[in-house]
Order: C-alpha cells, then structure tokens, then sequence
C-alpha cells in the first residue's frame, strides 16, 4: 500500500515509500508488456514488487468493450511489498472503456492519464458513457493527465520506415516513457529489452526506442506532472533476483527437485487456464530431462503422469478446478498403488466453468475429499508466486519420500502474479532420494519402511522383482489382491497413517506476531500478503493479533491445536464460503469464524482489516 | 537396447496368482498363447510390462510373471503413455475388453493409435461385458438381449479394425482365442513392429456370450468362413482354397476359383498401402456375407511417439554434452539483477 | 437374531421368535435361488424377513475354491426384522470351501447342514483343509448334520428324463426341502415357482420338485434333525407386501415419482457393481415411459441425464464410486444450470477399485464435496431396502421442487439385500409438480421462486422463451454469461442458500427413545437396522441411550443440533473412518465419537452393543 | 412432427448478446452461414436447440435466438444424446471446436456417430486450441510451433473425416467458413438427413493460427486447391475444371483432362456406398498431392437411436393403449402375499 502518494500540491521531487500503479486498456494495448517492463525495470533498480495481470475471458475481445479491457497492476516499493495493491495511486488508461471499468479503485486524489485520442464518440459509447469524461465532472476527484499519446507517438515516429499500425503500436511505450519520468526510473532496461527482442527487426526496435524516449522527455518537458516521486531501494536481502509469475515458480520448484533426485521429470497436462502455462514452462524445459504429454483429456493426463510414476520418472499433472474433478477416479488409483505423483491445481473461480479467468480457494474441499472411498492424500498450498518454488519443491520432497500422490494448491493470482524471487543456489537445496530399491532378497511390494509407512519404489527393468499393482485393495506385505475384510481395514488404516507421519518431518510453524493473544488468523494459500499486511498493520495499531499460515492443509501442523487455544478468537479469511473453517471446526472443535469473499478477486488490505476490527471488537 | 537375447519358457512368464476366469472362458487359451509368444522374443521378463484397464480380460497382468498394472477401467492406453515416455526400453502391453477399451475407453485408444506410442494392445473382443456380468457392449450390435437391453439392443456396433483403422494405426490385426499359434504369431508381429500395435481378439465368454464367434471362427467354420490376410498375396479361402475375393471396381465380391477365374484375377492385399484403403476394403468383409479376414490388415512405418520425445530432449541437450545443465542456468535465466 | 435357537436336547417342535440362517456354496450350487425361495415362503407365511446376498467379484470363479464362495444369508422371525443377522443359527454348506469360510460365523451350538459327497479330497485340499472335518473334531462346537445329498439327488431322479449334469443340479433344492421341513414351512410356493418357471421344460420341472419333496421328506423320515421349529407370524401392518431389493425399490421410487409428476424418466448409466441392476431394472420398465441409455461412460451418462432435464424430463444416473467420482465437474454443471436431476450412487469398498462386490459408506465427503468450486447439493441416504423406495421418491420431490441435482447414497448392502416391502397405493403417493413455465410474460431464466429459491423449468419448444444456459457464472435473473464480482458472490450465496431452503419442508426427526439422555446414536444409510436393534437392546437393558437416524446429509434437519445438545455423549456408527462425524463436529462442534468398520460388511448387533457399552462406560 | 413451415430471418435467429469472438474470427462466418440456413429450414425457432462444449466455437449457442446450452469441454454429444432422447421433436445442433470435440470429446463424438441420433454436428476446425490461447490440436500436425509445442508437436493429426468415417457415421461433409452458400448448403443437408450429421467445418483463427486452410481453400486457391464432391458425379476440378481424379487399382490419382483422359475415365463419387469404402477414398485426398474434398463425403440411411427408442417404448405401452400403465402394475409385478 502506497503510506505517501503523490499529492497535487507537493514539491517536484517526493520520496514515497510504496506506490500502486494500473495500466489497462484493450488486449491489443500491450497492456501487460507495458507493466511487465515497468515490473522489471523497478526491480533492478532495487524495489520489492508485487504484480498482477487482469485479462479477460476473451481472447481478444472487440476493441472499446467493458468485457474486452485487459488490466496490469503493481505495487512497488522501499518496504516490504507483498500484494499489488489495493487502491491504485495511478491508473493508465488506454480508452474509455478502461478508465470506466477501474476508475473506481483507484485512490481518490490520485493520477488518471489517458489518451485523448481514444475518447473518440464511438469508443464513449461502447463504454457506456454519455457524455466524455474528460470534460465532465465526472474525474473531478482524481488529479487527470491528459495526453495525446497516439499523435505525439505518430509525431515522433513520423520519419521511421515502419508501417502506420506499427507506429500506432508503439504508443504503450510511449506511455511508459512518462510513468518511467514520473517514478524516476531509467529507460535502459526497457531500451536493451528492445534492441533484443527485434533484433530481427531493428527499424522496430529503433521507433519502440524512440517513443519511449520521446513519452519520457514530453512529461520532462512539458511538466505533464505537478510533482515526481522517487522510490528508494527496498531492504532486499542480497542475492541474485529474478522476477518469477507463479506458474514459472511452480515448474522450476518440480523441475529443480526430480534433477536433485536424479530422476526425469514427465508431465502429463491438458490446457485449461488459468494452469497451461505451466505446461508451456515445463515444455520449454527438455534440457532438464522434461518430458510432457499434452494428453487427451485431464483424466488421460492423470494417468499418463501414474504411469511415468510407475516406471520410475517423477509424474506430475497440472490443471485447474473442472480438470481437477475429472481427476478423483485415477488420484484414488494413485493412492492404492502408493507411487508418488504431484497434482498441481492451479485454483479459479467455480463452480463448473464459472469464472476462469479469475482467482478463488475454492477447490481445498474437493482436494481433500474429492475420491470414493477413504482416500486421504496430502494437499500442501503456496503463498505467493516465488513460494510457488517452495512449495513445488516440499510437494516433490513429500510425494517421493511417502509414496503417496501429493495435491499441491495454487491460484489464478498466484499464477499470474509475480514478485522477485532470489534465485537459489543449486547446491544449498535439500537432498531428495527416490532410493529405488533393486534388492530382490525379501522383497515384498507392500512392505512398508517403518518410519514413513512407505512402500518401496522398484522401477520396472529391475530383474528378479517382477509384480503387479492396481486398483484393488491389496493384501498387506505381498500387495495381491485381497478381499479379506480384516486386511480391508487395516490397509485403510495404513494409508491413513502414512500421510498423518508426514506431520513427523514438517517445519514449525510460522506466527506472525504473538504466540498467543485475543485473536488468531489462519490462512492459506494466496492470501498470505494480504493477511500479513493487515496482521502488521493492526500490531503497529496495538491489537494482540497474530496470524499463522498453513502450508500443509492435510495433515495439519501438529502444533496447530496447541496455538489456536492460546487465542480469545479465531478467524480465518478464505476466497470461499469457509473450507478451511470446516476442517478447523471439525478437528480442533473451535468455534473459528470465516471471512469470505468470492468475487474472482484477492481480499484487498483493507478488508481484512475491517474483519480484525471487526472480529475483536465486533459480533464475532 | 542392446540386450543379450534371453530365453524364456511359459513358466517362466506365469506368476503365481491363482487364475480367477470362469472355467472354459477364451482368456485361459489367450493367456496360454501371450505367454508363448513372448517367452519367444528374446527380452528378459524384467523389461515387460503389462497394463490393463478393468474387466475379466483386464485381469490378464496378475498372471504374467512381469512387471504389471491392473489399473483402471478405460485408461490402459493413458497410464501406458506414461510408462513407455518414461522409459522407452520397457517392452508394453496393453490387455482390455471390448467395453474397456471401445465404451470407456475409445478416447485413449483411438489417441494412442494416433500418436504411434510403440505398444501392442490386446483387446479381447467377447461382445459383451463380462466382469459386471453381462451387459451388452458396443461390439455387441443390434437385437442382441442382455441385461440391459431386454428388449434387444438399439446400439450398432464398432468394428475395432474400422475404428482403428480410422484412427490412424500404424498396425491392426485381427486372431482368435483359440487358434493357438496364429495367436503367438500375431503377438510376436505387433511385438516386431515399431509402432501401436493393435490386435483384435475374438473371445469367447463361455458364460454371458457363448459361442458368438463360432459360426465364423469356430472350428468347423474357420476353414470356410474366414479368410487369412497375407501381404502382397490373392485372397483366397475356403476348406479346398476355391474361393476367393475380387475387387469389382471399389466393392469386393467373393468368387469361385476356376472355370476361367484364377488367383490372378483376386485382390491381393497390401497392409502396407500407405492411404490404408486397402485395409479399410478388407475391413468391409462382414460375416455372413464375406469370409472374417484375419490376420494382419495394415502394418506401416511411421516414427513413434516416445522416440520423437527422445529426439526432442536430445535436441535440448545438444549444448550440454547430453546431460542435464545444472539448475543454475534453468534458475537465471531471463532478466536477474543483483542486489548486495 | 435368535433368541431362542433350536438346541440339542430341546423336544420335536419348539417355537423359536426368530432365526438366521446361511446358504454357502459354489456360484454354480444354486445358493442365490435357494435363499430366495425360502425368503419367499417365509414371507408367504406371514414372517417378518431381511435377507444378504454375498457375491465373490468373480463371474464364475474355479468350483471348490476360498475365493469363489457364493453366500446368502437372510433373518425371518416372529417380531421385527431390521438386520440379515449377526450370527447363523443354521449353516448349509455345499462344499468345504463353502464350510471353511463361513463356520466362524456360526452361532457355537448351531447346526452344520454338509452335502458329504463334496468333501473329496480334492475339495478338501482346494478349501486348505488338511484332514476331513467331517471326521475329526473341527466342528466339535456345533451340530454336525451330514448328507449326502447328491448321492440321494440322483437316486430320486434316478429315472427322470433329464440330463446327468440336471439332476446334480438339483441337489440345492433337495437341501431346500430338508431345511423347509425344519422350519416348519410349506413347500407349495417353491413349487408353484419350479413349474412356471420350467414351464417350457416340465421334466426339468417335475425332478426338481421332486428333489425338493425328496428333501423334506427325507429329514422327516429319517429324524435328520433332533428338533424341529416353528417361527410363527409376526405382526405386520396389513396391506400387500413383495419382497423388493434396494435397487429394485430404488427404480421403482423414481418411475413413481416421475409418473405422479407427469413427466418421463431418463436414465444415462453405465453398467458398474453393484448398481447396474438399477439399470437392468429401469429398462425393463419402458412402459412407464422409461428411456435408458447405456452411455459410453459415466460422464457420458450423467451429462446425458443433464440434457434429458433440460428438455424436460426427470434425468437421472446411477453408479457406485469410481463413477460417482467421474461425475464431479458435470454435476457441477448441473448445479449451475439448476435443473432437476437425480444421481444414484450405490457405495461400494473403495477406494479406487476397492472391494467392487462389498459394502461401506465411504462416499459421503465426496458425495458433499467432490466438485470444484462452492458447489453445494442435496445429499440423501436410504436406510433399507424397501425404504430406497422411500429414499428415491424424496429425492425426486427435492430435485423437481428446488431445481437442484440431488445426490441418493444407498450401498451395496442395500442395493442387494432385501425385505418385505408394503406396496402402497399409487393414489396415496404426494404429489409432485414439475410446475413448468409456459408463460414468455415476464420471463427470466434465473429469476427464483421466493419461497424455494428455484428458478423456472421451461422446455424447449415452448414459444417465445428461448433462452441459454451454461456453465459460465450467471448473470442474477438473466442468466447471461456475468463476470461481475458482486453478481459471483450473490449467485454464489443464493446457490448455497437454495440448498438450505430444504430444510424447511423436512418431515420431523425420528428418534428411537427419549429426546434426551446419556447417550444418542447418529446414524444414516444401511447401519439403521442394525443401530436400531442395538440401542433397542440398550434400552430394554435400562440404559438411557435414544437414535436418530438421518435421510438428509446435506442440508442437515434444523432440529439435529438441539437434539444433540440434548445428550451427554454422542456416538456416529459409520462403515468408514469417520465421515459423517466430520461434517457433525463441524457443524455442531460436538465432541461426538465415531464407531468405524471398513471390512466391507455391515456392522453386527454385538459390535454396536458393545459400542454403546464402552461409551456409556468407558474411555469416550 | 407435422409442424407449419415457418419463415424465419436471419434476424430472427440472432440473440441479444454481443458475439465475443476476436475481430476476423472465422466463427462469424460460420455463425451468419447456419443462421441463414436455420432460416430456410421453415422450424419455428423453438424447436431449435443449439448444445455445445467449451472453447471459442463452443460460445456459439449464445448467439443464437434458439434454446442453447454451453455445456462442459467434450460433452456436448453427451448432453445432447439426453435432449434428442428426451425429446425426439427437437431439432438439435451441436458446435464444438477441433480440441473439444476430438481431444477431449472424441470419446463421446465417435459413440453419437455409432449410435446414430437424429442431430448435426458443426467440428471447427481451426487446428489450434483457440479459448486457451494457442496449443497445438489432434488436427494440427507434426511439428507445429505452439506455447505447448516449443521444439515443434509430434503429435500427427487426426482426419475428422476419416475417424468419422471408421466410426460409422452416416453423414460427413467438409465445408469452408467463407464459402457462405456452400456452408448453407452443407447444414440444409445435414440436416435434411435423418441420423447423425457431422459436418468438418474448416475455420480460420485469426489470432493463433492465421491462414492454415488458406493453400488449399482461399480465396485464390480454392479453384485449383479443392474439389466438391457430388454423389455419381465424376470427380472433376481446376479453374478450368481441366483436372480429374482417377481411381487406379485401390489408388487415386490426380490426371489432366484431354488427351485421351475423358470424365468416363474419371472416378465417380458414391456417398451412398454401404460399405464407406469410397468416402474412405475420398477422405485420403489430402493437399498438397491432392486437392482438398469438400462437400458430403458420405450419406447413407440407417434407423436413428431415438426412433428406435421410442419404438420399444411403444412396443412396451402396446397392452396399455399407448399410455403408461398404472403404477400398481408396477408395484405388484413378482410374488406378492397379503397381510390382514
Ligand atoms: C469407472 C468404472 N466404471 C465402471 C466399472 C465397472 N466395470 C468393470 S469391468 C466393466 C466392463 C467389462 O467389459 P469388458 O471391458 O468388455 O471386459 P470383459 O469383462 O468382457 O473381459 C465395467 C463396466 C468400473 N470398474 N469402473
Ligand atoms: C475440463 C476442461 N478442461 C480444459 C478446459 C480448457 N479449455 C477450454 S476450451 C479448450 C480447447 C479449445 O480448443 P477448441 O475446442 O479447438 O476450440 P476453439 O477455441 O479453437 O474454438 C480447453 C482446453 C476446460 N474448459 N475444461
Ligand atoms: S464372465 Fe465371460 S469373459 Fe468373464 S471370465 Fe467368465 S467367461 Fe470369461
Ligand atoms: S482465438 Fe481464434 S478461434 Fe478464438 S475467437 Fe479468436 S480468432 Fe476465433
Ligand atoms: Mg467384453
Ligand atoms: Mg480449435
């Protein structure tokens, strides 16, 4: 959140601390490029950042419509940033039809710049408006920049030997040549990034250049802006950074751990947004011993990722809510024959096809109970798009070491959105050992290792240990099928056990704040920026709050119950009518209320200070 | 691969699982015939590897000695995919019904034909559903009575060497529970081509369907009512090889040989057409009208799947020796800063 | 159970209230039409009847061994009925295996009817006996009554025109005889049946009847038995009664349904153990304007159940868990489009593939919860078989009335088993009223009914009320495509609440006992007979214990936590590890305990005893 | 069905919703074609019912002032199964793209083509995956570059046509997004058949895969590139209609007209052939050694599921005058016994 933003009556250079900013327009805008270099130009100049792209349903959607507006936002900043705003300090707007769809969020006083030239009769209607804003009084509590962007950008490229679509094309950056003067950036990051990306076409990049440049010195010259900011470097720990969304976390956190295990990697995937990108990350990696199936359907990737699995590669599947449901029958199949495999659900808004462009936790119950039978699976959740690696990584280092499927949870936002993540070193990551066995001596395929309760993994090849697994209850120790009722409930109870000794190895918990007080929050998932933030914020405010986040969702921490008692009240935000309140109810029998928000969208800061307050002094 | 060629006996490849099909069931004599086969082909058994779906038929890995997969109903073709990319060294097949391999699982089938996944599959044809005990299946056809159809079926059936065929199979063929050694002749076959092997085999269900393939398959009738498909040779069939079959324009019709027709005036067959139309004409041979072709129908070349996949990850790895680079330059790539 | 069971010194014909018994045998003896014939007369002669089919998961599995033993067991008495029975009073075993497996299960003092001539060595070795135990002190425990049936078989049919292998065949009905003769019942509807059934072939008719009086008379004649018994009538409500199984009664509760609605019945099915007699059943039933469609699979089955709702019939499917778990991202549709439909899941051992021919109630979370997204439904159990009669009609009035696919959970205990069921008269049968909307006046597809939140049902091909639907998020009354936020949450709250509606026409809570007490049993499905008997047991032993045995898992009956309020202790019976228990410490925040079996079998009287002993007394 | 023919417009078929595809989208094409063509079919609108899947195709119902139902990604067969079923009267269309049909629905596309329901089913084909932003398809083809395809797809390419073919369907045609007349035509005849009616309609995404038809059906190409395929016609094309198409042995081949080669020499097109074996030739034309066929491939009668349906339920209420029995009938079936 942006503590000092700019306001029209300050001096022309102001130190700020943090600042949120919006770029929108068409899809044909490069609305997300624009935001994306502004990202990584921030980035090097020492910023944390948090990012988020917006897009809509549509591929691309007719030019000037509502539903065809394509969003970018960031929050970048001298502090910790760990959400991409709630509020925007300044939003870019592209056309009518953008400016109506986000002016209401952003922060009153704040910066709208448009470009006139889109406000054309024709795009104010498809926007609904009936009169143009610009000259109303309907911008009248925001501070408005308006800027001919596209004949400025025609103007300086007048002379280049490009077509006219191309010149019109350019003027993103020449809009980012004017935020880049407002926030004191520098234009060389943007500059390289040009130069290589037409290299093939250098009289492109030479007028990309030159708009850039020619947006940066029009807002110098022309004083466009009453004052400009400058935004310190964050207290980053050292380390090399990159900036990662979460989808290209969650592949390198797979990817990473099977290449410390020393197994190949295979993944089996059928495109559904908001998960496909992952498949085209792990596609791009075959170096690494990748292989992907872009399989028939999500059930045939299911089953394509077990049997990889099965002759001994790591089977990983990637998918979102509707693919998830079509998995159930093969994860219970998973779960017999005790391999390990990940299934990564990248969250959207349910149900059925509901909103799948837009974030939600909605799919924590149907990753816990979601097979027949008793059929308990760990299920682990990222928190922000650089956890993504983390978290992949824990899910790898669970699946091999229970042989047990492992459903890892991530979301739309955390997708999408990207922060810099400091780049690990290969070697300082923890060993991970598929220990293969290949001793024929005693083997049986369902002796179990008396720590973890896991079977052995013997890849087929293996000479003298020949047998068969399925989907048929099996005989303890020998694995053949067995229908004898007393084995029936032991075995259950055996994979029961398994996946609860995974609380033997998990790391303590994390409290932010006190270990005890009036008021816990639980979270999980994408969530945790917002929550710390308004955990921090009401602590700095006094409040005996703490707030703890859960990365494992089955099994639970062991020492979660302990911490819950040791607090007055519980509340636990969720982008879902309340699933991880069920299963607290249900194991802790606390009576833990639920924040609920289910509108495709994060809790913004500010709600979820309203439900501390709330929650403390309130009904609750 | 370049292993030293091992030989197996029957028993070697029968594991020691009690075998649960009905006594007089076609499986036991598939069974029999599988084990032969592959006790020929020189692989030691820890290189094998069965994966079925669900089914009577589906039961077949817990008797092999090999390295096996009962999984679940339909997916056979899906969970293979998986372990013949994730090791292409293993030697695969799949073993399914009718219904698991047609009903359920028709969409892992006719895409595993299509990729080309170097794979045989066995699909025991019984027309019906056996293990949930008889309902009609979409081999089945019309007017037949089952338990869900009592008042006959309305369902037409697939033909699987047509629906394979259609598909894309680089190898389709079609043998008998029963004939013994056509069987072990026909596994060996799709085990020597590189590419999805599909193999139909008429099965009898002693116990929902008995004797359906019998008229035309059946030991009294082989002789007279099927026909052997052999590359670049005239059809001809019959308990005296006097008949055969003539193409008339693009129709086939079945004629008597001699009095001024001779073997040079029959089709001959070309599994190797690379349009597949000459499999798809052998395809339209339909019991009672034609003999049932049995035998090989089509057998081309085309890369396979996991080999592509390999080539690919080579490609990758041109730069780094064949091996994989290390993390730190998956880790860095794109836009890094540094921050001390 | 039997309270007063025959014993080895008691007189000729002694008056016993009720008695279990089993048939056991090969799958080719004939065991299956041996238990239900002597259902049947008992039904005939006015006892009260519950009856367990006991299937191998082999079609036909090698004659002679462990695995391929075919039981059937069945309880008839004097008083009522509500459970097949713990412990055999009587065991008729055709061959070792036969004796191997069940013997265990025998009441010690009960009574061993062996055919002798299958106790060959080579049956004997097959069964795992190593000595006869027809001749040493093996069954010491109980009284041993050995025949040689087929020996005797063949002499009666010495000369009847019928083949050698038909003759044999007939041995169960010899052993029939035997057993009609020791329990006091006439032979004339076994008889009646043998001659309409062979009708065609009357000599295969004549000998078995023959067998049959062989059989009879044999056991009085030679005084086989030491006493005999009589089980007189129990006191049943008047009216006409059959014996129907769970799936039977279940097909016919939604054919009725469907006729008193006035509209056609759909079924999408695909055959799986042990629902596909529910298909068998409704296709048998075209009369009643039945269409079934055996789908290619069981997500073709449910989606075309989905499109029959559509166009206005009742569509319905029917499955056991690896199709329940198959159908999620479709019901999901369902649920979103609010149309009527049922899906029947019969539960079955899982998970996975499981114990495909055994029973258990593992499907309840997925049942709640297996779908993407917030995706409440109803959910709804039978209790017996003649109540899925009951069960399946409820679910047909909710679907129709609230425009909401309704979840019926019965299970393979059910499904199978059977009971007397008192056949009422259709015109008693509570309306139901598709209500469709014919009127384009006004028309909104998502606007709802106040009361019942249901949104109108119009059929294509009525005029002027074209209209879409889909999976997309909807737009409030309109039902377009809506991406909107605050339309999510609303459509998202108003589905859940839809659902909640339900609890407003529930019909009270029956509770077995007082409405407060020490201790209150909560159960649901298959385990009331059971739990009943037990906590009657409980009471006329002076002990403060009550039941409720609930018909709706979700949404929960309104009365359910104050009645749980009511009792110190509260203990959930559940064939799984703890489902039903989950959502009531959830919801209630109740310490309940669980009582979990998996074994595939149904609870005993004796093991819920003495669960209600330990929890009165003991640790919970 | 005696309905009053009713004219309608192409107005009277267009919703009230804004289409949402991208600008130069093939779809609008396709959409304007079938509303002309639903026009002519003289159906009041209410009959119409319009049931697609997921995917940028999928989106088609809403634009259609006809009952519609957007269902879930490949089922549209499915759910559409249970609308025809449930009521025969309807006439039911279904849209689907290449993915949603033949990925992911394919199981279900070759069960409705088996089963022979009275519906019509628009495939377009655009080989990509449009809605999710570019992945390669089952029709798009070795070595395509696609976000999920980097080093090029080794997936080879499915033939709607022949796969439609190999599943028994009863009519198949190809048609173009921008051959408006011929797009009409196609769907009148479609939907004149009785029984299932798949229609591959070749379509351009503008976004993701610009141009892939355009070699051989464009504007420019369309003449030399293509051939229409009329039943008992000689199979004549160029610009010149100067070429033909000669069956030779089980092969065809492309010669030049004149010089010998008259149109008697020519093949002639069967879409009637009972055995499919003459579609099945036409469907291995492919360009560039051949020109690409378009127009109905085959065209055969066959009973349709649901008349057969409905037919046992007739049979089944023969004793009950047409009408559902009591359901006292039903309740009382089996032995029954009375307690007073
Ligand atoms: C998801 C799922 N659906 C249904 C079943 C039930 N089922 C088991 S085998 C089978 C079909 C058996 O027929 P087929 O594949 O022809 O094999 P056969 O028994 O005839 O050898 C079915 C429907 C299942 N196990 N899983
Ligand atoms: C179960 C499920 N899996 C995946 C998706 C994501 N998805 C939506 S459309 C689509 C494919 C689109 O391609 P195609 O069917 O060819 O239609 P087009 O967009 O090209 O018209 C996919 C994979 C989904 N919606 N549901
Ligand atoms: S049911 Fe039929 S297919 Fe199955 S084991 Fe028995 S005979 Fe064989
Ligand atoms: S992505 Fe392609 S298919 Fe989809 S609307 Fe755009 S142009 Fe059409
Ligand atoms: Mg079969
Ligand atoms: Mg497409």
């Amino acid at each position: 959140m942006s503590t000092e933003p700019p306001s029209p009556t300050s001096a022309p250079i102001e130190q700020v601390s943090s600042v949120v900013i919006r770029f929108a327009g068409d899809s044909g805008d490069g609305v997300q490029l624009t935001g994306n270099q502004f990202t990584k130009t921030s980035a090097l100049v020492g910023n944390d950042i948090s990012t988020l792209p917006d897009f809509p349903a549509e591929i691309r959607a007719p030019a000037g419509t509502l539903f065809g507006v394509s969003g970018f936002q960031l929050q970048f900043g001298a502090t910790e940033i760990r959400t991409p705003g709630d509020t925007p300090d300044v939003l870019v707007a592209f056309n009518p039809a953008a400016l109506k769809v986000n002016i209401d969020r952003l922060r009153k006083g704040g910066l709208v710049i448009v470009n006139t030239a889109a406000f054309s009769t024709r795009n104010l209607q498809k926007a609904g408006y009936e009169s143009n804003p610009l000259e109303d009084d309907t911008l009248s509590a925001w501070q408005l920049v308006k800027v001919d962007i596209t004949k400025m950008t025609r103007e300086a490229l007048k002379d280049a030997p490009i077509k006219t679509k191309d010149k019109d094309r350019a003027k993103n950056l020449f809009a980012l040549g004017m935020v880049y003067f407002l926030y004191d950036r520098p234009l060389d990051h943007t500059v390289n990034w040009l130069e290589g990306k037409f290299s093939k076409k250098p009289d492109i990049a030479a007028a990309n250049v030159k708009a850039l440049k020619t947006g940066y010195y029009y807002a110098e010259t022309a004083e466009v802006f009453r004052s400009t900011y400058s935004v310190p470097e964050a207290p980053i720990k050292a380390g090399t950074y990159r900036n990662v969304t979460g989808n290209l976390a969650t592949a390198m956190g797979l990817v990473a751990a099977a290449q410390v295990a020393d197994i190949n990697l295979f993944l089996g995937s059928y495109p559904i947004t908001p998960a496909s990108d992952l498949l085209h990350a792990l596609a791009n990696m075959r170096a690494h011993g990748v292989r992907t199936l872009q399989a028939e359907d999500e059930i045939a990737a299911v089953c394509s990722a077990i049997g990889a699995s099965y002759a001994g590669n790591l089977g990983v599947c990637s998918t979102s809510g509707p693919g998830l449901a079509l998995k159930g029958e093969a994860m219970g199949l998973a779960l017999m024959v005790e391999l390990p495999m990940v299934v990564v659900d990248v969250q959207r808004g349910g149900p059925s096809t509901g909103l799948p462009t837009k974030t939600e936790q909605s799919d924590l119950l149907i990753a816990l109970y979601g097979r027949n039978g008793e059929s308990p699976l760990p299920v682990i959740a990222a928190r922000s798009p650089a956890d993504c690696f983390d978290a992949a990584y824990e899910a790898v280092r669970i699946t091999i070491k229970y042989r047990t499927p492992v459903l890892l949870l991530t979301d739309g936002y955390l997708a999408n959105g990207s922060e810099p993540w400091r780049i690990p070193d290969p070697a300082s990551l923890p060993g991970i050992d598929p220990n293969f066995l290949t001793e024929p001596e005693g083997f049986q395929p369902y002796a179990r290792d008396p720590e973890t309760l896991a079977r052995p993994w013997v890849k087929p090849g293996t000479p003298h240990m020949e047998h068969r697994v399925g989907g048929l209850e099996k005989d303890d120790l020998t694995g053949n099928v067995s229908y004898d009722p007393v084995n029936h409930h032991k075995m259950c109870g055996l994979r029961r056990d398994k996946v609860l000794r995974i609380q033997n190895d998990m790391p303590p918990l994390e409290v932010v704040g006190e270990q005890s007080g009036d008021l816990l929050l639980i979270g999980w998932g994408g969530t945790h920026g917002a929550i710390t933030t308004a955990v921090e914020s009401a602590r700095a405010a006094g409040k005996s709050v703490s707030s703890v986040h859960l990365r494992h969702l089955h099994p639970l921490h062991p020492d979660l119950g302990d911490l819950i008692r040791r607090f007055d009240k519980v509340l636990v935000p969720e982008l879902n009518f309340g699933q991880l309140l069920k299963v607290l109810r249900a194991e802790y029998l606390v009576d833990a209320h639920g924040l609920h928000k289910m509108a495709g969208q994060p809790f913004t800061v500010t709600e979820l200070e309203q439900a501390i307050e709330a929650t403390l002094y309130g009904e609750a | 691969m370049s292993e030293e060629a091992v030989q197996l006996t029957r028993k070697d490849l029968t594991s020691d699982q009690e075998v649960r099909w009905c006594p007089g069931c076609g499986d036991y004599a598939i069974l029999k015939g599988v084990q032969n086969a592959l006790a020929g082909l020189g692989i030691p058994r820890e290189q094998m590897v069965v994966v079925s779906g669900i089914g009577c038929a589906a039961r077949f890995p817990y008797y092999m000695e090999t390295y096996g997969f009962h999984s679940i109903h339909g997916r056979s073709p899906a969970v293979a995919t998986g372990v013949k990319m994730a090791n292409p060294d293993l030697h695969v097949w799949l073993v399914g019904g009718d219904g698991d391999m047609m009903s359920i699982g028709g969409n892992h089938l006719i895409h595993i034909l299509r990729r080309n996944l170097d794979v045989t599959i066995l699909l025991f044809n019984n027309r019906i559903y056996g293990l949930t005990k008889g309902q009609f299946s979409p081999t089945s056809g019309l007017g037949v009575l089952t338990k869900s159809s009592p008042m006959g079926s309305i369902d037409p059936a697939f033909d699987p060497i047509g629906l394979a065929l259609g598909a894309g199979g680089t190898f389709v063929a079609r043998t008998v529970d029963l004939w013994g050694k056509h069987l072990e002749a026909t596994v060996a076959a799709a085990h020597a081509h590189k590419g999805t092997a599909l193999i139909e085999i008429l099965q009898n269900c002693i116990i929902f369907n008995d004797g359906t393939f019998d008229p035309a398959v059946g030991k009294k009738a082989r002789d007279e009512n099927s026909i052997e498909l052999v590359h670049g040779e005239p059809l001809v069939f019959g308990t005296d090889r006097n008949k055969g079959i003539r193409l008339n324009g693009t129709r086939l019709e079945v004629v008597e040989l001699g009095d001024g027709v001779s073997e040079d005036d029959l089709m001959r067959h070309d599994a190797h057409d690379d349009s597949a139309i000459v499999p798809h004409l052998m395809a339209t041979m339909q019991y009672p009208d034609f003999p049932v072709p049995t035998g090989i129908f089509r057998q081309v070349d085309r890369p396979t799947y996991e080999q592509s996949m390999e080539e690919q990850v080579h490609m990758a790895q041109l730069r780094s020796e064949g091996k994989k680079p290390d993390l730190g330059a998956l880790f860095n790539q794109g836009d890094t800063w540094v921050v001390s």
